[in-house]
């Protein structure tokens, strides 16, 4: 009688994987090798990365199409900016931020986590502009005027530069992480199984509602972090545009053009939206007609996004059964 | 008379104006194996879900293990025992089929690690799905998915199972088969419910038959009882089965 | 009065929203695309009707009538050409190709109009500002009646259409199962390209009301995006009254609410949204919950 | 270059970088850009001589999408990736100020336009009565006491009750009007019937025009967005409410915003930061206000617009403080040198340290009046007063709104 | 008698999958076929590739002379194929009426309506303006029957007949696919229930792995035939 086993590492990954601490490590060393141009895209870059990985994570492995993450990259943005004004290191204050995005995300999981599909995808949008709202009518957050970040000005640029680059790059590999053994864990086939068929998964003991709000905390702590760091990047918020929708609308193509529900995809998608914006960036309205018609050639050309092409794991989430 | 594993009492459901169930009493020993049998539309599978939890009975109450479990939600019971396949299947199409038994050995029956992965090696070799462990559940024929369903079932760990219409389909020996993997379970102590309209399939396996009729049951006991019945035979069978 | 005023207001104006979301809810009924670029397809529609207005000095209301048509040709190229491929690879996909599409609609106007923004309201005579009376604080605006009027009237005639006419008939049944339609005769890919064909020339229409109610310019499309999602869930999705009263329900919250403070109006509508989300049954006329 | 530590050596190229919004919602105000930018460079071909050294000037422009955080990513890049020298920034607080806060964090000189002057000091943190927390970033614009000072010129022209419905909407304009134009205006005998802020984007405005109704004001002033003023001003003639005074900011800017009104466009009161009749000169270009006008409007065979001043301006700026600097690459001394500067531009001359505050040049702003066209075009702008700035000549009596 | 299908040489994919190997046989007109076979055979992915809902990657299906591989599947059912799908696949959200009617739309000519479904399934006529998605298993596989009559079709396909019928359900199919349709269509069935299939088909079919094991008229089988044939020990080509 042949005896059967359960494999999750592939021969790649085997390799793959520890190559990936090993990039981290180097990445780390960028500031003090490279220009402050290089450190400033790869900051952006990270955030990107972040914001696709958590997207994914909701969409693709826990079906939640939210149209509402910007809500907590507003409010990581806000409650640092909030946070520095109150005198804490504006670093602290940025890690404090995405802790706070997160709590503000359990009570509006109450609500949105309700719904289903379409009313999930429009409600999660709602919540986001009703922040922005809020936002808008408090005086003391700057109102619709929007407010500046003070803060960091007391570090001189390049150091302020780099801070940020080490917040962002140890934020992102702490989200990679965080998804990467979440989805290995038994939770992850749980929300997959969520995602596919709920009442399903509730008949085989699954925990529908704690798993979704724990992918959503998550990911709302991830937006938050992601806002913080933007507002250090850019210094000036808005509340109509760090509670904007394009947020969402970038989330999308990055994932999407990457490949959802795969753990790659979304870092190859976010490389691509960064190039693609970097390089077009100065043909003004062709450069968004381009964008868009990438992101149509996409969803025609490659629909499962570019890394459901390459099915090659380097980080395998999956389960297999092999012959022993 | 010692509480029975698992018991609906004065069970009613309805949907809107339809009555489906009408003040059901039905009780499951442990250990036992009771087939359920009726016209299409009686009420069997509306019962198995207030049984399972899916649906809320209108009135009436469902006891688990000397519990009452009515108020309990359908991942709770599961996780207390009642495992349940659908008549329909419900794959997790995007995931392989190892994983959606694997759900079942980690969630339902709370395993974990090599604990939970023996399980599934165990189960998909009962349900003969080894050969299909790694594709993906969506690409399954109609069978598989039947089989996938026992099998998900079966990784919960239940006390009580809980059974519609996974027999439907199958070739002689394939219900033979399958025949046997039952007996095997009832015979490990597991208690079974079981919904069929091959009749012949299931009194290879039930020491009691129950048969509905519009939301009533209209006859218990043993399946040769039963099946002489004469509202038995009108109701359902329409003819006698030998 | 004025509250009664308010109300008045804001019911025309939830006839727009209505009309607005007509589209979107019978695409997502249909196809269950999300479609992102509805906005900048009324948009679109608005600014052929300002081109036609323009060329031939026709006024906007009988412009409307060849454009309609070209709307509808539209649509179904885009439907065939761009969404009906994409929808093959699942409910996602369609929403990257229609954020595609929104960009390069957008810009592409840009290019073509420059950023100027513009009206159907001075061509179309002293309608825009017409009114009926009643007393001095209670005024019901000719243009808001003509509105609520037409949302009615293509919402209710779509709902007809879809529940009593075969044609409609086949709408849903597509719209529930594409492959299973096929094995009963139904041309899944034609079914879906009349649906987009529909909710192109009805965006299109709405954006001509936009554009004479207020001004657009090529960036205007998102504005009002949200408003008409709303009224496609508060009603329940999928059913064409429900958007109607959804409409009115958000177009009178925002001007009730903006009767106790004007920055409330439109915190308002999005309160009622989630309050009727958070209600046990998520929808005013919800037939069935959301997919 | 590169890491922390390192810095950039010296180069006999001078790099201007250049922000505004030429797609999104205030694509509007880059319209002129293009063709600013083609004069400017024009102007610049040669080089500029400071302190007898002869520098090449390169000009690269940049797109803000009108979104703040785009407008924060290309500054960083025109820095850090161009190596810019010196930045300037047009239209919005959308665009301007993240571009400017991008300049102040990096410590590259910034010169910026069309924000109404409160709005990107204070907006961006600084603090009444404090001494200036910007060291890099330098602007020039109107704000609210020149409104003040050109409404109150501008209104006593027609006879009213002195009452001004206003409609402000809670944004950055909105904002710096309600807190410092409104008390103004009630110091110069005013009464101000305010309903409240208002969201950018809302669709209906009766409750506004209730309260303007019952109030009789037959003043009305707004500082709203295109869209928002085109709802507001049809459902007010829906309603029945007719100031004798309309007098709108922001919207109206451009003549299609005003064509866009139709009939109830003609006799709306406006503001303008400068038009073909300015009798001053682009120093850079050469160019008479009225030149300018025209060029444009040959170029494209569209009206003037009004951004045409205060874009050349800052070209202007540029020019000058790049020659006024002792070492033009050194960016501490360009700001220095931008901090007592006086140049000649076609909105004016324009010289710091003169206050309000440290880094910025109020501007004037007449007010005037949008009347049927006589020529070339559909409408016309005619100047009704010149409190801010009398060498510009006035052409008319303002009209009531009929 | 001429073949109203022939099916010539036929291959079909799911992926990497050879799921149907070249199988050809053929169907005359009024023949009542049962195709049988073991769990994944490909007897489901044959009667789709036939109703053109699953795309042959090779061979040919050609109905009354005419080659209709290439044809999409709506155009199919106008050619008179009708599948009633595995699984039963009705339009949840309509009324069992209305997915009678949607069928009924595009029929061709001939004898069927709602009428005449409802007399052959009584238990449909209370439940007429029921959504389909709150039919039980039973009343679905009855209504997906009836739907695929509504289109008059001249070939029959129909996939596990039977399956969540009770016994007096399952009578009655048979008792219609044996009078009524007798004469009016032909007929290709997937049943497992072998006494059932050998008493109603004129044909058995056997599929072992994508290949047509067996191929004789049902009066000349005997069950321990075909029990054989599923498992390959006789007729499994080398
Ligand atoms: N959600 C619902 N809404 C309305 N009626 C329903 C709903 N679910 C089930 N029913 C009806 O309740 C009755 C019982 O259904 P149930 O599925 O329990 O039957 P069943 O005995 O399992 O039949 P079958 O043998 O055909 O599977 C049927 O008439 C069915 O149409
Ligand atoms: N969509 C699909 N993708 C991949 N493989 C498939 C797909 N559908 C069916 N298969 C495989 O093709 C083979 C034939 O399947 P098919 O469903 O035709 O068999 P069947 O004889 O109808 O079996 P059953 O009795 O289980 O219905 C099986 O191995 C099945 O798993
Ligand atoms: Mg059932
Ligand atoms: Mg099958």
């Amino acid at each position: 009688m042949t005896t059967y086993a359960v494999r999750r590492w592939t021969a790649v990954s085997r390799i793959s994987a520890p190559l990936l601490v090993v990039l981290v490590l180097v990445l780390a060393a960028v500031p003090y090798g490279m220009s402050g141009y290089v450190v400033q895209q790869l900051t952006s870059l990270f955030i990107l990365v972040i914001l696709a990985a958590m997207w994914n994570t909701l969409a693709g492995y826990g079906g939640m199409v939210s149209v509402g993450q910007q809500a907590y990259i507003g409010i990581g943005a806000y409650a640092t900016v909030l946070l520095a004004r109150e005198g804490i290191m504006p670093y602290l204050a940025m890690v404090l931020a995405a802790l706070i995005a997160t709590v503000i995300a359990l009570p509006t999981s109450l609500l949105v986590l309700r719904l289903r599909g379409g009313q999930f995808a429009i409600g999660t949008w709602v919540v986001a502009e009703t922040f922005a709202l809020l936002v808008t009518l408090n005086q003391t957050l700057g109102g619709g005027t929007g407010t500046s970040l003070l803060g960091l000005n007391s570090f001189a640029p390049d150091y302020r530069r780099a801070y940020t680059y080490w917040l962002a790059l140890a934020f992102m590999a702490l989200m990679l992480a965080v998804v990467f053994v979440l989805l290995r864990s038994r939770t992850g086939p749980a929300l997959q199984a969520i995602r596919d068929d709920e009442e399903a998964a509730a008949s085989l003991g699954v925990k529908v509602l704690p798993s979704k709000r724990l992918l959503f905390l998550i990911a709302a702590f991830g937006c938050g972090a992601a806002g913080a760091l933007t507002v250090a990047n850019s210094l000036y918020i808005q509340p109509q545009s760090i509670f904007g929708v394009q947020w969402t609308a970038y989330m999308l193509f990055m994932v999407l053009v990457g490949g959802i529900g795969t753990f790659e995809g979304p870092i190859i998608g976010a490389i691509v939206f960064f190039v693609v914006q970097n390089v077009f960036a100065d043909y003004g309205a062709w450069y968004l007609i381009g964008l868009g018609a990438v992101a149509i050639l996409f969803a025609l050309v490659v629909p499962r996004g570019l890394w459901g092409v390459v099915r090659v794991r380097l980080l395998p989430l999956g389960h297999r059964l092999v012959r022993k | 008379m010692p509480e029975p594993l698992i018991s609906s009492v004065k069970v009613s459901k309805r949907f809107g104006e339809l009555a489906v169930l009408q003040d059901v009493d039905f009780a499951v020993g442990a250990g036992e194996a009771v087939g359920v049998v009726g016209p299409n539309g009686a009420g069997k599978t509306t019962l198995l879900s207030v049984l399972a939890g899916t649906l809320r009975p209108n009135e009436g109450t469902v006891r688990f293990q000397a519990e009452d479990v009515t108020r309990l939600r359908a991942d709770r019971r599961c996780r207390k025992g009642i495992a349940r396949a659908y008549q329909i299947p419900r794959p997790f199409d995007g995931m392989t089929v190892l994983e959606n038994v694997l759900v079942g050995a980690t969630h339902g029956a709370g395993l974990r690690g090599q604990a939970a992965y023996q399980r599934c090696i165990e189960v998909l070799g009962e349900c003969a799905l080894t050969e299909v462990a790694n594709r993906r559940a969506e690409s399954l024929g109609l069978l598989h998915r039947k089989r996938m369903e026992l099998a998900r079932a079966l990784a919960t760990g239940p006390s009580v199972l809980l059974l519609d219409e996974i027999g439907g389909g199958l070739t002689d020996a394939e219900a033979a088969e399958l025949v046997a993997t039952i007996r095997g379970l009832h015979g490990s102590g597991v208690a079974i419910v079981w919904i069929e309209h091959i009749v012949h399939v299931l009194v290879q396996v039930v020491q009691r038959l129950v048969c509905m009729n519009a939301g009533q049951i209209i006859a218990d006991g043993a399946p040769s009882d039963v099946l002489q019945d004469a509202s038995v035979i009108d109701a359902y069978l329409g003819r006698r089965v030998a | 009065m004025t509250w009664v005023n308010a109300v008045v207001q804001g019911i025309a104006l939830g006839g727009m929203y209505a009309l607005l979301a007509c589209g979107l809810s019978l695409m997502f009924g249909v196809m269950r695309i999300i479609n992102l670029a509805h906005g900048d397809l009324a948009i679109l529609g608005a600014f052929v009707v300002w081109f036609v207005v323009d060329q031939w000095h026709l006024p906007p209301f009988v412009a409307i009538l060849p454009v309609l048509p070209v709307m509808l040709v539209l649509g179904y190229l885009l439907q065939m050409t761009l969404l009906g491929r994409s929808l093959r690879a699942g409910q996602l996909v369609p929403l990257l190709t229609t954020f595609g599409l929104a960009i390069v609609i957008q810009n592409a106007l840009l290019q073509i109009f420059s950023p100027d923004v513009r009206s159907l309201g001075p061509y179309a005579g002293s309608i825009v500002t017409a009114s009926w009376q009643i007393t001095g604080d209670l005024t019901i605006p000719v243009l808001g009646v003509l509105g609520l009027a037409v949302a009615v009237a293509v919402l209710g005639g779509l709902q007809l259409f879809l529940r009593r006419s075969s044609l409609g008939r086949e709408m849903r049944a597509t719209a529930q199962d594409p492959d299973t339609a096929a094995l009963v005769g139904v041309n899944a890919k034609a079914v879906y390209a009349r649906a987009t064909a529909l909710a192109v020339a009805i965006a299109a229409l709405a954006g001509a009301f936009f554009a004479l109610r207020s001004t657009f310019d090529p960036a205007s499309g998102p504005t009002q995006l949200i408003f008409a999602f709303e009224a496609v869930v508060i009603g329940g999705f999928g059913s064409l009254w429900g958007t109607l009263l959804g409409g009115i329900a958000l177009g009178v919250a925002q001007a009730v609410g903006a009767q106790i403070d004007p920055q409330y109006a439109i915190l308002a509508g999005h309160i009622v949204f989630l309050a009727v989300l958070a209600s046990p049954r998520g929808g005013l006329l919800a037939a069935r919950s959301a997919p | 270059s590169g890491g922390l530590g390192g810095s950039g050596g010296g180069s006999t190229k001078l790099t201007i970088g250049f922000v505004s919004p030429r797609t999104g919602g205030a694509a509007g105000f880059g319209e002129p850009d293009g063709w600013v930018l083609d004069q400017a460079r024009k102007a610049l071909a040669n080089g500029l001589q400071v302190a007898g050294k002869s520098y090449a000037v390169e000009v690269v422009d940049k797109d803000s999408q009108s979104n703040p955080q785009r407008s924060a990513q290309v500054a960083n890049d025109l820095i850090n990736s161009n190596g810019v020298d010196l930045m300037l920034a047009t239209s919005t607080p959308e665009t301007v100020n993240p571009v400017s806060d991008a300049c102040e964090a990096a410590g590259v000189p910034c010169i910026s336009s069309v924000v109404p002057w409160e709005a990107w000091y204070f907006g961006r943190g600084a603090k009444e009565g404090q001494p200036s927390p910007f060291k890099f970033t330098y602007h020039f614009c109107f704000g609210t006491e020149q409104f003040h000072k050109s409404y109150t010129s501008l209104w006593p022209q027609v006879p009213t009750n002195k009452k001004v419905g206003v409609m402000w909407p809670n944004d950055a304009d909105g904002n710096a009007v309600r807190k410092s134009l409104g008390p103004l205006l009630t110091q110069s005998g005013y009464t101000i019937v305010d309903p409240g802020a208002y969201t950018d984007g809302t669709n209906d405005f009766s409750a506004q025009i209730a309260q303007f109704k019952a109030e009789n004001c037959e003043i009305f002033n707004t500082f709203p967005l295109p869209p928002d003023f085109a709802t507001f001003w049809r459902q007010a003639a829906q309603q029945g409410y007719k100031p004798k005074i309309a007098q709108i900011a922001k919207t109206g800017l451009f003549s299609s915003q005003i064509e866009a009104q139709g009939q109830l466009g003609i006799g709306l009161a406006g503001a303008t930061y400068w038009a073909p009749t300015w009798p001053y000169k682009s120093s850079l270009t050469g160019l008479t206000s009225q030149q300018l006008g025209d060029g444009y409007s040959n170029a494209l065979n569209k009206q003037w617009n009004q951004q045409l001043g205060p874009s050349v301006a800052l070209f202007d700026v540029a020019a000058a403080a790049l020659k006024a600097a002792p070492d033009p690459k050194n960016k501490t001394a360009l700001a220095k040198a931008i901090s007592t500067l006086t140049v000649d531009t076609p909105v004016g001359t324009l010289a710091w340290g003169k206050g309000p505050v440290p880094n910025v040049v109020a501007t004037p702003i007449l007010a005037g009046q949008w009347r049927k066209g006589t020529g070339r075009f559909p409408l016309e702008y005619v100047i009704c007063e010149n409190a801010n700035d009398p060498n510009v000549p006035v052409a008319s009596r303002l009209q009531p709104y009929a | 008698m001429s073949a109203l299908l022939s099916v010539e040489e036929l291959d079909v994919h799911h992926g990497l999958l050879h799921a149907v190997r070249a199988v050809s046989f053929e169907v005359t007109e009024g023949e009542r076929v049962a195709l049988v076979g073991a769990n994944g055979a490909g007897k489901t992915t044959l009667l789709r590739a036939i109703a053109g809902a699953q795309r042959a990657s090779g061979g040919r299906v050609v109905l009354d002379g005419e080659v209709i591989t290439d044809l999409p599947t709506h155009q199919r059912v106008r050619t008179g194929i009708a599948l009633v799908p595995e699984g039963r696949r009705l339009f949840p959200d309509l009324t069992v009426e209305e997915n009678l009617l949607v069928a009924g739309r595009r029929r061709r000519d001939g004898p069927w309506n709602v009428d005449g479904v409802l007399e052959i399934f009584p238990m449909l006529t209370k439940l007429r303006a029921r959504r389909a998605s709150t039919l039980s298993g039973g009343e679905q596989q009855a209504t997906a029957i009836g739907r695929a009559l509504m289109t008059n079709p001249r070939l029959l396909l129909l996939d596990e007949v039977s399956l969540g019928l009770a016994p007096l359900a399952v009578d009655a199919v048979y008792e219609c696919l044996g009078s009524v349709l007798g004469h009016a269509a032909t007929v290709l069935l997937v049943e497992q229930d072998l006494a059932r299939a050998l008493a109603v088909a004129d044909r058995v079919i056997c599929l072992l792995e994508g290949r047509i094991v067996l191929d004789l008229p049902a009066a000349e089988v005997s069950r321990e035939q075909v029990t054989e044939a599923y498992f390959g020990i006789r007729g499994r080509p080398a």
